[in-house]
């Protein structure tokens, strides 16, 4: 059968620096091929030549065999190239709908203008295709990062690509969203569509996939059919060297001291009467479907924004937080979960960004003392492993995961007493993934208490010593770890769990 | 001492009024020494007349007087006094006072059309002309000559050059080897008069469209240790001060308060129905070092 | 899964369409009460006409506004445009010709900015910064300083004369109102101003033609600026060279006050209008009030203040 | 896993900031052959000593346009400083007092700014318009609209004199320079204005105190714009009630051709020094090749065009 795609030789640079080295990649009609790779591979670089956003350097592209100079989106739009970018790629201030046909809206034949009733009611089709309830008038910066991730993928299904490339689709979805996802993928594929995978959740490839392509540092490792591999064999050509179960041992489970006890916290319309303490060493899972308040709770405790009400106390001295600043001061710490939007200085340096909640420690009468500087930086950027040209490289030009890293790593120059994770390893890859784990026990080890916040369950439950469940802003139930199963924390969010007020 | 002569207002002393008379009075700017001086003027003789003078600043911009003298026409006034920003377009201004039945006198610059019962003015054409005789007995007849401009478009800058080149042009023994624009601005006339002063090594004379480019020049001039002569426009309190240090040798002063006094009182007297002349010349007068 | 609309997201966004408005409706009200000339239909029709070239100046600001660019040389676009008309008239050549070339000419020059913006990645500040300077000199060129006068009634009427007893330039800002507000609203060219100002990349990985919607959108803004200085020449008889001077910030001011963010992406015609409104209030209301004029400047900047400010206030 | 440091990313650096340099030596190089007057020691002092008041300014602009702010307020600071200076030494102030409470008054004029825009929210362009006009007004409520002549040779020497032949405002100018590179480069304020302007939510997360950045700023803006005011009022022996306006543009003119870019996180301060010369060199320029005055702006604006394109070429 000939392949619907086929790319021969792709090479790309980035200032010098080659991220992709002669890559053949190629897609069949009704396969989904996982394209999978560390942090940093070259995934996201290919396919965004493939979606003519970046001119390749060297290579060729045939589509429906054919050799195509694929110029711009519009192009690739033409070619039935349909692409989920890393990176959520939706315009704020428009609604669902306007989102779902920009570029390509309804409008009336030989007028420019729009047919607004077709645009939602296909809107609303096309949303309850992929099994998701948002209202297509709601304005897109309303919804949370999994809704838009939503919001995105019906978009791209709505274009009937031929070529549809899903890069980490599901970094923002809860398991039922997933599911449902795969459904829709299936469906696609029995009707001949082509799909590119890439995920770092080793499960998903295997779940999902027919043929799976590994690459590192901008090379093809291998090309396999799904059934012919497997995890440790899929990861050894990854990471170039075996790596051990995923999530690591877990430490002895003795606790100290409470460390953060938060009562009653509630700002009306979006959480109300969260309660929960977390002692020395322990780790909170808290878990919730999308929109369920988890993110809310983490920017209320933070001062990201004001509560209404709800009181906190760090290692039992109440503490008033009314901005970040004061949460910092009280030893607190937020890794955010949309780590553009509010997580990085995309256009400063990697030094800059890993500095700059230290900055008063690093200097004296307000002048930075630039040796120190530079040496916290080596130091997390080698305790991370974070994949850079240096510690001035720009940290916009970093990979995803890479990135993700930065945004971690500028919290662990001081010691905090209270981490709050909010995704932590969305993104990410599965040996730096095992490297954050390897952290967050270190940090509880050195007595620290971490907030979990994570849509990845196996991840959730393995790490956390106690899960706090939400529904719809409120606690719904709290559970041991040894009661914390999927099915039952999965009921419990879903709204079928016995309601807790108070979850010490 | 004074070169020319002035113009004694006759008008002083109207009897009383039985009403109060309500003037609206359209000025081109207030962000000008001069016009500010005339306001001044106008001021004072409505106080002392017992007339209520109503106010507008055009700031330089004809749409905005436009919009101006109809804010004054709806506020209901009884005589319009207009400073306008431009002789030509303020036409259409005069006919719309001229249409809601409100005289309309205007000063210190005509208006080219609409209905004026009186006009109060000096020329500034002729100032200019007085300015390049001024210099041209000076220097007597030879020399070379830096003219700095004021905001180029504006009535000023273009009346006073044109009458400044009627006088200096027909001499074949001068030479106008600079012209650029100061916009009327003292930082602006020092800075050019600095970089003029970088490629003309001999200056014998300088007209300044008015005395704030004058006396940035003068600082120039002085910085540079040079003796050139300067002749500015306006007679501002800081010009005749330096006039009298000798380091201005002449400004040609307008006489602006007489201006915005003579304006009121001649609305008075035509708001009460007296009969007015067509118009009132306001003569310039000459400022030199005694 | 669907969370229901927030009733307070409902209550802020009608605040936020209803604060300048409200900015609005307290200026008239205490206008017309401390004085008594104010409420008058003349003097209403007045303080329509008033705004005429400021709101067609800042509907076009908006469209440029919400792809977050910023216009400055519309004052001078308007000055030029305005100066050719005339010259035109002035020569002889038929009105309706002559407004034809002038506003060519000003959707060119508003060309010439979306191309220097988006095919040569200049800052629309420092873009139109430079062409505000050289469309001013080339406006003084062409005049060699002075105004031009013509005349020409009929061409006259379209700045002085009344409709109904309408005014005719708040005809033509009506017209424009309602274009540029379906234009912008329903039509796949208003979405994508609003897209490429809410996220350019976005936009662009969706298809749209992301330089294509700048060119137009500073194309509308030139064409606008063009229009204004056309009707400015009539309703005064002439064309001055230094026409429109500064106006492009009272533009500016009009549409912020009116509620578009300048960060782009956010905002609508109606605030503009509003926003153009609550400046030709004031500037009318310090005249019949006879506010001394250098206390016009300290009050006009402070009520700006305080309406942007009190708007923010009702936002949270 | 760390890849060295690539010697393209170097290359580009470099270029990024040669840029501006390039721009502002072709204009020397072309400017020296046509008029033999300009390459004289005494003109390269005369054209220091111009750009001065623009350098301060735009020295200040650089710090707000850095957090992705704008100040359109700095002339008439500029304007209201000098006419309380001048005020002062007419009233018989000791001068370093009148100095000192001046540059107060300019610090607390440009803190108003920062504290309407960071706590009141309020867009930076339409808080300092609105700024610019209030002070724009006072100045003139203050000045009555005459400018403010004093006599105090003292004094005059900050303005006028000279320090091993080096005319004082460029000593000025160079202490300043020094002062602020250092500020923005090596303490952690500096690097705090980087951080608001890149992202400030980032930055507000990582526990910045954001708002005190920007008043910070902001106050320094004032700061420099009443130091500026001071000097001209010693240059000029007296004070405008006009003085400076629209000197704003000018200066972000400086600072965007000099690199930095209007949405806020990337730039430099030399740049902004090189944008400052560039702006000095070309009116002078202009000046001595005696431009006809309606060409001027057309020239002037065609330059700025030609130098931000050329950069923007460069840097492909
Ligand atoms: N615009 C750019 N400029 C410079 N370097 C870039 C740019 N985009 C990507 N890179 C570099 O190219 C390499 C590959 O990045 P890419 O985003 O393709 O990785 P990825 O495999 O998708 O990783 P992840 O799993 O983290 O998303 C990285 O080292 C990254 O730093
Ligand atoms: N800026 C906002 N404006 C209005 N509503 C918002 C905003 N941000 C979040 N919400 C709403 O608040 C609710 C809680 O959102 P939150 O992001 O806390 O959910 P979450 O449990 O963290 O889910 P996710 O998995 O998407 O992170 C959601 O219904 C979301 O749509
Ligand atoms: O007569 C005035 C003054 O001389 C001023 O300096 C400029 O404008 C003119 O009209
Ligand atoms: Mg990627
Ligand atoms: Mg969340």
């Amino acid at each position: 059968m000939e392949p619907y795609l086929e790319m021969k030789g792709v090479q790309k640079s980035f200032a010098g620096v080659k991220v992709l080295k002669g890559v053949d990649f190629s897609l069949l009609s009704g396969e989904v091929h996982a394209l999978v790779g560390q942090n940093g591979a070259g995934k996201s670089t290919l396919m965004k030549v493939l979606g003519g956003i970046y001119p390749k350097d060297g290579g060729r592209i045939r589509v429906r065999g054919k050799e195509r100079a694929i110029v711009s989106p519009r192009v690739a739009a033409s070619l039935g190239i349909g692409i989920i970018h890393q990176e959520l790629n939706l315009v704020p201030q428009l609604t669902v709908a306007e989102n779902l046909f920009l570029g390509r809206e309804h409008i009336i034949d030989g007028w420019p203008v729009i047919r607004w009733r077709r645009m939602r009611e296909e809107a609303s089709s096309l949303l309850e295709r992929i099994g998701v309830n948002i209202n297509p008038a709601r304005r897109v910066e309303e919804l949370s990062v999994g809704q838009q991730q939503l919001v995105e993928i019906a978009k791209v299904l709505s274009m009937k690509a031929e070529i549809l490339v899903l890069d980490e689709p599901t970094a923002a979805l809860t398991h039922r969203e997933t599911k449902t996802l795969f459904e829709t993928i299936r469906s696609l594929k029995s009707q001949g569509t082509g799909i590119v995978y890439i995920s770092h959740r080793m499960e998903e490839i295997f779940r999902i996939s027919d043929r799976i392509t590994v690459l590192r540092d901008g090379e093809i490792v291998s090309t396999r059919k799904t059934v012919e591999t497997d995890m440790d064999e899929l990861v050894r050509m990854m990471v170039g060297r075996k790596i051990k179960e995923c999530f690591p041992q877990k430490r002895p489970r003795l606790f100290g001291e409470e460390r953060i006890r938060v009562e009653n916290l509630s700002r009306r319309g979006m959480v109300e009467g969260i309660h929960f303490s977390i002692r020395a060493g322990e780790i909170l899972g808290l878990f919730g479907l999308m929109g369920a308040g988890r993110t809310e709770t983490a920017d209320l405790l933070f001062g990201v924004r004001r509560k209404d009400s709800g009181r906190i106390w760090i290692d039992h001295e109440p503490v008033r937080i009314r901005q970040p600043r004061d949460a910092i001061q009280a030893g607190l710490t937020y890794v955010t979960e949309n780590r553009k939007g509010n997580g990085l200085l995309l256009s400063m340096t990697v030094k800059e960004n890993l500095s700059l909640p230290h900055l008063t420690s690093l200097s004296f009468t307000g002048v930075i003392h630039r040796h120190r500087e530079e040496a916290l930086a080596r130091n997390l950027v080698r305790r991370l492993s974070i994949r850079t040209n240096g510690t001035k490289q720009q940290v916009g030009f970093l990979s995803g995961g890479n990135q993700q890293k930065v945004v971690i790593g500028k919290w662990l120059a001081r010691r905090p007493k209270v981490c709050i994770l909010d995704e932590p390893t969305r993104g990410v890859d599965i040996s730096a993934k095992k490297e954050i784990y390897q952290l967050m026990n270190r940090l509880t080890g050195e007595g620290m208490a971490i907030l979990l916040i994570s849509s990845d369950l196996p991840e959730l439950l393995s790490m956390s010593d106690r899960v706090l469940v939400l529904h719809e802003g409120r606690p719904a139930d709290f559970f041991s770890k040894e009661e914390a199963t999927r099915e039952n924390v999965m009921t419990a969010a879903t709204g079928g769990g016995r309601k807790v007020a108070n979850s010490h | 001492g004074l070169v020319g002569c002035s113009a004694k207002s006759d008008l002083e002393g109207g009897k009383p009024q039985e009403k109060k008379v309500k003037i609206g009075l359209s000025i081109s700017t207030l962000n000008n020494p001069f016009f500010v001086t005339l306001k001044e003027g106008a001021e004072k003789a409505a106080q002392e007349a017992g007339a209520e003078l109503i106010i507008a600043d055009a700031q330089d911009d004809t749409a905005k007087q436009a919009n101006d003298v109809e804010d004054l026409i709806q506020k209901q006034v009884d005589i319009l006094l207009i400073n306008p920003t431009d002789s030509q377009a303020v036409a259409s201004i005069i006919e719309s006072a001229n249409q809601a039945e409100i005289p309309v006198i205007t000063v210190d610059r005509e208006a080219e059309g609409g209905n004026v019962l009186s006009h109060i003015a000096s020329d500034n054409v002729e100032g200019g002309k007085m300015a390049g005789e001024y210099i041209l007995e000076q220097i007597e007849n030879e020399g070379t000559i830096v003219e700095l401009e004021g905001i180029p478009g504006t009535s000023a800058a273009h009346d006073r050059g044109k009458g400044f080149h009627e006088a200096i042009d027909r001499e074949k023994g001068v030479q106008v080897v600079a012209s650029q624009p100061a916009n009327f601005d003292r930082a602006k006339g020092l800075s050019v008069m600095e970089n003029i002063l970088q490629s003309q090594k001999e200056i014998t004379a300088i007209f300044a469209h008015n005395d704030e480019m004058a006396l940035g020049a003068v600082q120039a001039i002085q910085a540079a240790n040079q003796d050139i002569l300067v002749v500015g426009f306006d007679a501002t309190d800081d010009a005749v001060k330096a006039v009298k240090e000798g380091s201005l040798a002449a400004t040609i002063a307008q006489r602006p308060a007489d201006i915005g006094k003579m304006g009121v009182e001649v609305a008075v007297k035509a708001a009460n129905g007296e009969k007015v002349e067509s118009f009132y010349p306001v003569e310039l007068e000459m400022v030199t070092k005694p | 899964m669907q969370t229901p609309i927030n009733p307070r997201d409902i209550r802020i966004h009608w605040l936020k369409k209803v604060g300048p408005l409200a900015g609005l409706g307290g200026m008239i009200l205490v206008l017309s009460v401390i004085s008594p000339d104010f409420l008058n239909t003349s003097n209403v029709f007045n303080v329509l006409r008033q705004i005429s070239i400021n709101a067609l100046l800042a509907f076009g600001i908006t469209f440029v506004i919400l792809t977050g660019g910023i216009d400055l040389s519309v004052g001078s676009i308007l000055a030029l445009s305005g100066a050719l008309t005339a010259g035109m008239l002035a020569g002889g050549m038929d009105p309706w010709l002559a407004i034809l070339v002038s506003l060519t000419a000003g959707a060119w020059m508003g060309a010439a900015n979306g191309v220097l913006i988006s095919k040569g990645r200049v800052a629309p500040f420092i873009a139109t910064l430079a062409t505000m300077t050289i469309f001013r000199g080339l406006t003084l060129v062409y005049t060699e300083g002075r105004p031009i006068s013509y005349d020409n009634q009929a061409f006259s009427m379209l700045g002085k004369g009344y409709f109904l007893e309408i005014p005719v330039p708040v005809i033509w800002m009506g017209f424009a109102f309602a274009a540029l507000y379906f234009l912008l609203k329903h039509t796949s060219f208003g979405r994508h101003v609003y897209a490429v100002g809410g996220n350019e990349e976005a936009a662009r990985l969706s298809g749209v033609r992301t330089d294509r919607v700048k060119i137009g959108v500073y194309t509308i803004s030139g064409l606008l600026a063009s229009f204004s200085g056309i009707i400015l020449t009539a309703r005064l008889n002439s064309a001055q060279p230094t026409a429109g001077a500064s106006y492009e910030l009272d533009a500016i001011a009009a549409v912020v006050l009116g509620g578009t963010s300048l960060a782009g992406g956010k905002g609508w015609l109606i605030g503009t209008l509003i926003g153009s409104m609550i400046i030709g209030v004031l500037d009318n209301g310090l005249n019949l009030l006879n506010v001394p004029s250098f206390y016009q400047q300290v009050v006009k900047g402070s009520v700006i203040l305080v309406a942007v400010l009190l708007d923010r206030f009702q936002k949270n």
